[in-house]
């Protein structure tokens, strides 16, 4: 007979707020099987874990119960005490009295009376627990990063550094991402470039690293430990070993009139083209979609003019199968379409441009080559203004993002810093709803935009924006001065909110990886655990896990290398315990489990059994890979005669807990 | 309850706004087209409300002013809608004994021939009850 | 009539007894009375001579017997399958439950049974004797002499809705093969769907409560092959031997339904033997037209090898919540 | 006389990854629902065996609740398809039985959706608690 002892938590007055815990500790005294039962203000506390201690020792019990708050928080933790002690981490239970008792029900009667029924469920099933051992699985010792943004590239780096090789996979034709296309950087306004392309140098010569640019990930199978990911190579018509990025082809192309994505559409490009000039991998790629010779058929310069030979018309997808240990998500952010918002005349006048774009115009390699002249008619602006928010803290309107984009504010006081600094004939006004400046001299540099360089910040938004000439008519609140003022500005830039990149929600689906309502990534846990994925082996890196800045980028990009260079340094992965196994006694082979496991882990073996009338028998039974299983329990509802059962929610203790319950 | 809080859960209940979710941003006032005239404007009615300082708004002319054009209310980013909190004060100035501001019998002397019919109904609607 | 008589049966299988291919065959024996024929096992020709016997009741469907006889051959086991039964034979050999090359079917046609129960309630009780010439059925009984009943109204319920005369699974075929019909089977379920919830629940519970858990429904069941059922399995969570309140009696037929569900053949064995006529296969075609509505058409045993619907899915599936009131015409 | 207002027996099945993240989710934001829906835990909806649910009505309880991931979020990418496919035959069996439909349900609710969560279970206990207590799945074959 188990001798099972119960230990309610008060976790301060989380619960015993609500939930009278020496009552709910006295009457799960006498449930059957219960040997000791006591209460503690911090059962996860060290002085809680030894009470544990002492309790298993003293008392020789075989399993225990406590009642606290959710087992996603501290079962692992009760399980270390219980394998402290001596006893088989998997003899735990908890029973959640705190997120799904004393926190949602007021009254204390209701709460104490509901705390007992699941502390007795949770009894119940410990009741019918069984010691398990977890079975090991290999580690394939190599890493996969998926987006080649600084995010990426710092992770890649990172992960390299610690001797695992790295795949980085980037779906434009070079890595460096939106930083690439950033002029200077807050707020030690050093140009993005200057510190971005030696890291993508170090990526490009470090042997470890392969970076696999203008491809994409197209599925993925597996766990963690063992992903198998099918990358598609897209075809860029030029062979990547053999050309130099000598850049006569993208001189030579007869197609000029492709808009430049990399300047957001504000110049254009040759049909085959590097992206910039530090690009990396320094190749060419020809665009399918305007190159006269892949659609017509008839051209051929660049073939003719590359010394190297490396153009190949007949060039295809190619896909490859790779095996990866660990994934790392950096997929980053764009900005929202300013479509919706046309408030602000973003479709009416070319001289009203988001932030993204006014760093092209500023950007030496930008448009203007540097020249800061409004996109209309090249002349030199002389009152700008920028609009903050434009997009973000929304809530309940259709069209814009809840949360705060937390970048803006600090790349507009850069922006209006630069402009007054270089062009001190200029009036720059921003219009803002709150100046956010948390960083480490953040707040000391946007002071520095008002007080050295006399920016003018007016507190209210802007109501609309009206091209009326050749000036734009910009209509703002003052609330300081409680007034309405009207300013005829000649360039309007607006700070758009960004949002996550649109491959990540196809991208979260393959890894099974959970996402929240604006696609942002969900990490395990928001304060605790914020560069790992619920789904186990995959990491998070940048903006895809939410809005942040360069310095938090870089940081959590090293995290996030820090936490797969922990895992892919094991040889060994401790697999999870609670998978399926099948009575070979009662299994009729009729393989209807191995047809809905997801994961293959279910094959079919001849096995001698003796009968009870003394003959043999040679029948076809099922057999579970435990290091492959991971627990979903879809076969052992399939499976007929309940031979196959899952471990630590095996069918009795289910249907023991549906009994307690229902009592 | 004070008369105020009172009077601040009728205008609140009329109105079905929760001025809670402004965050100050202004917008509302930026894009009023009848700002210059209002001696309150909408980011100012949400606020006051909110506070329950509303013998003011219940005395100033802007409540007139309001074209309810609804610009505010389409704009606003928290979706607060502060031209139906004017619309809400407005009514309880009505409700109040003799609130009435428009007489059907002083229409006549307010007639002229480029007063399109619908302003006439509509002030109707919006000044008497 | 049966087209095929016994002396055809009789004269192949002591062809293939004689040259050896099979060793074992499987058919018919006389029972107490000329209606209740059983199954059994015969060795050698004179044995078959002598007993082997085939009629207007010979239903059973012998594919389940094969999983325990096809083991106990050195070389064949001869088994004589009408169209229906070929869907159990496909059905058990997709789940691996017999070796294919230690049997010999033989697809023999099939106009339809009789079912006893019925020719009783349209003649008279104690029934001695019955023979059927063409299109009537005369019965002989202890005390109200000579019935004649059309044979058309004795046919079994499940031979009236016959849903194929087609073989789908044989080594040989006595005959020709016959068609896939496009028969009624689902309107009685329709016409339970159509009730109101009350209706619905007195009309099960009225025929669920007759039920005296005998099992003959799951050991006549080519579906219901388990090496050990679910509710005699310990580790099950269901098995209690002593029950105060069962949860075995009470959701037997449930849970019958739901794990044959997608496997089950509609060979009608289950109401046959049922001792007290519960519609059973009314519970088995619910699941069979649900499956064919929700998820498109699908015959258990068509195809060796097919997947059944419940280990299949599609990322377009009707919610549950649509899947009630689709299957419930009338609130 | 206290008149206890009818408290129907509530049973929720959560999938650990998603439903019962959000369940949690509901606690932390200290929303309310009522307490006679007591939550157990499965590591994948496609875990519940209709035998769980038909054993929780034949003990007694007046309406069961299955809660998984959305479709194609499931964290063992396909377990919910099955669930799906398995409770749609199954709520159909039993309301062609002529149990009352409403005292089954399923509902997608992911890690992020705790205000979801709270409202699915009031309603819930409402509709059940509307129908009165579950005289038929108790003992489908009493005897009449």
């Amino acid at each position: 007979m188990q001798r099972i002892g119960v230990f309610v938590c008060w976790c301060g007055t989380n619960i015993a707020g609500t939930v009278d815990v020496k009552r709910v500790a006295d009457a799960l005294r006498n449930e059957p099987g219960v040997v000791f039962s006591a209460e503690y203000q911090y059962m996860c506390s060290q002085a809680g874990q030894d009470m544990i201690k002492n309790a298993i020792r003293e008392h020789n019990l075989t399993g225990f119960v406590v009642c606290s708050c959710s087992p996603r928080m501290h079962e692992a933790t009760f399980r270390k005490t219980a394998e402290a002690a001596g006893l088989n981490p998997y003899m735990v239970e908890i029973a959640n009295i705190r997120e799904q008792c004393s926190w949602v029900h007021k009254d204390m009667e209701i709460g104490t009376e509901k705390a007992i029924v699941l502390g007795r469920t949770a009894i119940a099933k410990v009741n019918l627990n069984a010691p398990l051992t977890p079975g090991e699985s290999p580690v394939t010792k190599r890493a996969l990063v998926i987006g080649g943004g600084i995010a990426g590239i710092q992770t890649a780096l990172d992960i390299a550094d610690a001797g695992f090789p790295v795949d980085i996979v980037e779906t434009k034709p070079t890595i460096g991402g939106k930083m690439a296309q950033i002029d200077k950087t807050f707020p030690t306004l050093d140009c993005a470039a200057c510190i971005l392309t030696p890291k993508m140098v170090d990526a490009a010569q470090n042997d470890k690293i392969r970076i696999l640019s203008y491809s994409e990930v197209t599925d993925v199978r597996g766990f963690v430990g063992n992903f198998s990911v099918t990358i598609k190579r897209k075809a860029r018509y030029v062979n990547e070993e053999i050309c130099t990025g000598c850049g006569l082809c993208t001189e030579k192309c007869p197609q000029k009139k492709v808009p430049n994505e990399f300047n957001l559409g504000m110049d254009t490009r040759r049909a085959i083209y590097i992206p910039f000039a530090q690009a990396i991998p320094k190749v060419a790629t020809i665009d399918a979609d305007y190159c006269t010779m892949l659609k017509t058929g008839k051209c051929g310069v660049c073939a003719k003019v590359c010394t190297a030979g490396a153009i190949d018309y007949t060039q295809k997808d190619l896909i490859m199968e790779e095996k990866y240990g660990a994934i790392v998500a950096a997929t980053g952010f764009n900005p929202i379409s300013m479509e919706p918002f046309d408030e602000f005349a973003y479709s009416q006048s070319k001289d009203v441009i988001t932030s993204l774009e006014l760093e092209r115009l500023m950007n030496a390699a930008g448009p203007t080559s540097g020249q800061f002249v409004r996109p209309s008619d090249g002349k030199h602006p002389h009152k700008i203004v920028f609009v903050q928010c434009v997009g973000s803290r929304c809530a309940g309107a259709s069209k814009g993002k809840e949360y705060c984009s937390k970048i803006c504010c600090m790349y507009t006081a850069k922006h209006a810093m630069l402009i007054r600094d270089k062009y001190p004939d200029t009036e720059v006004y921003v219009f803002y709803i709150d100046v956010r400046t948390p960083g480490k001299n953040f707040d000391e540099f946007y002071r520095r935009a008002v007080e050295e360089y006399g920016v003018h910040y007016i507190k209210g938004m802007v109501g609309k924006v009206t091209p009326t000439g050749d000036t734009l008519r910009v209509q703002a609140s003052d609330l300081l001065a409680n007034k309405q003022i009207l300013i005829d500005a000649d360039l309007v830039v607006l700070a758009a909110a960004i949002e996550p990149d649109k491959s990540a929600r196809p991208l979260a689906t393959m890894l099974t990886a959970s996402m929240d309502t604006n696609d942002f990534f969900t990490e395990a846990h928001p304060k605790l655990r914020p560069v790992e994925s619920p789904t186990a082996g995959v990491f998070l890196s940048g903006a895809c896990q939410g809005p942040k800045d360069i310095p938090e980028t870089v940081s959590q990009a090293s995290a996030a290398a820090a936490k797969v260079i922990g895992l892919l340094v094991k040889d060994k992965l401790v697999c999870n315990a609670c998978v399926a196994s099948s009575d070979e006694a009662m299994c009729n082979g009729c393989s209807t489990c191995e047809r809905v496991c997801p994961y293959g882990a279910i094959t079919y073996a001849d096995k001698e059994f003796r009968m009870p009338d003394r003959t043999t028998r040679i029948r076809r039974v099922a057999q579970v890979n435990q290091a492959v299983c991971q627990g979903c329990g879809a076969c052992t509802v399939a499976c007929p005669s309940g031979a196959m059962d899952l471990r630590g929610f095996s069918n009795k203790q289910i249907m023991a807990e549906v009994d307690a319950v229902c009592k | 309850m004070t008369h105020s809080d009172r009077l601040k859960e009728q205008i609140l209940r009329t109105s079905g706004v929760n001025p809670l979710k402004c965050m100050r941003c202004g917008k509302c006032s930026a894009t009023c087209p009848s700002y210059d005239e209002m001696e309150y404007h909408p980011h100012q009615f949400v606020y006051m409300v909110e506070t329950g300082d509303i013998e003011p708004l219940m005395k100033s002319e802007s409540l007139y002013k309001c074209l309810t054009c609804f610009a505010c209310v389409d704009r606003c980013p928290r979706s607060v809608e502060p031209a139906k909190l004017v619309e809400a004060v407005r009514l309880a100035v009505i409700r109040e004994k003799g609130g009435n501001r428009l007489h059907t019998d002083d229409i006549p002397a307010k007639l002229d021939d480029d007063m399109p019919q619908q302003a006439l109904v509509s002030a109707l609607r919006k000044y008497s009850k | 009539m049966q087209t095929v008589t016994r002396d055809m049966l009789v004269s192949r299988a002591k062809a293939l007894l004689a040259d050896g291919t099979v060793d074992r065959v499987l058919g018919w024996k006389a029972g107490e009375f000329t209606y209740d024929v059983t199954p059994g096992v015969f060795t050698d020709a004179d044995a078959m001579e002598k007993e082997f016997v085939y009629g207007d009741f010979c239903g059973a469907n012998f594919s389940k017997y094969l999983l325990t006889e096809a083991r106990k051959t050195e070389k064949k086991v001869l088994v004589f399958l009408k169209p229906c039964d070929t869907y159990s034979f496909n059905q058990l050999l997709t789940e691996h439950r017999f070796d294919r090359e230690k049997v010999y079917a033989i697809g023999i046609p099939c106009d339809g049974m009789l079912d006893i129960h019925k020719i009783r309630t349209l003649s008279a009780e104690g029934v001695t004797g019955i023979d059927t010439d063409g299109e009537s059925v005369t019965v002989h009984t202890l005390y109200d002499g000579d019935k004649t009943v059309a044979r058309a109204d004795a046919l079994a319920e499940r031979c009236v809705n016959c849903k194929s005369k087609k073989h789908v699974a044989y080594d040989e075929l006595l005959g020709e093969d016959g068609e896939i019909i496009d028969s009624a089977r689902f309107d009685e379920v329709a016409a339970i769907e159509k009730m109101t919830p009350d209706e619905r629940f007195a009309f099960w519970q009225d025929a669920l409560s007759r039920c005296i858990r005998c099992n003959a429904c799951r050991d006549v069941c080519p579906a219901c092959t388990c090496e050990k059922c679910v509710f005699d399995n310990p580790n099950s969570g269901v098995e209690n031997k002593s029950p105060a309140n069962s949860f075995e009696e009470q959701m037997f037929h449930i849970i019958r339904a739901f794990h044959v569900a997608g496997r089950c053949t509609d060979c009608g064995e289950c109401s046959r033997v049922c001792p007290q006529h519960i519609p059973l296969h009314l519970l088995n075609r619910k699941f069979i037209k649900d499956i064919d509505e929700f998820y498109g058409e699908y015959q258990a045993g068509e195809k060796v090898g097919s997947r059944a619907p419940l280990v299949d899915f599609m990322t377009g599936d009707l919610e549950p919540s649509e899947a009630v009131k689709r299957g419930e015409t009338n609130a | 006389m206290q008149v206890t207002e009818y408290k129907p027996k509530i049973v929720a099945f959560c999938c650990n990854w998603c439903s019962y993240a959000g369940a949690d989710l509901a606690g932390n934001n200290r929303l309310n629902y009522p307490d006679n829906i007591k939550i157990i835990r499965v590591p994948c909806s496609c875990r519940v065996n209709p035998m769980f649910i038909l054993r929780a009505f034949q003990r007694g309880a007046d309406g069961v609740i299955l809660c998984g991931c959305h479709p194609g979020d499931c964290h063992y990418t396909s377990g919910n398809y099955y669930t799906r496919r398995r409770m749609a035959l199954l709520f159909s069996m039993l309301s062609y039985l002529g149990i009352e439909k409403e005292r089954t349900r399923v509902e997608w609710v992911s890690a992020a959706e705790g205000a979801k969560f709270a409202a699915t279970m009031n309603e819930f206990s409402a509709q059940v608690a509307a129908l009165g207590e579950n005289k038929r799945l108790e003992d489908l074959r009493c005897k009449p």
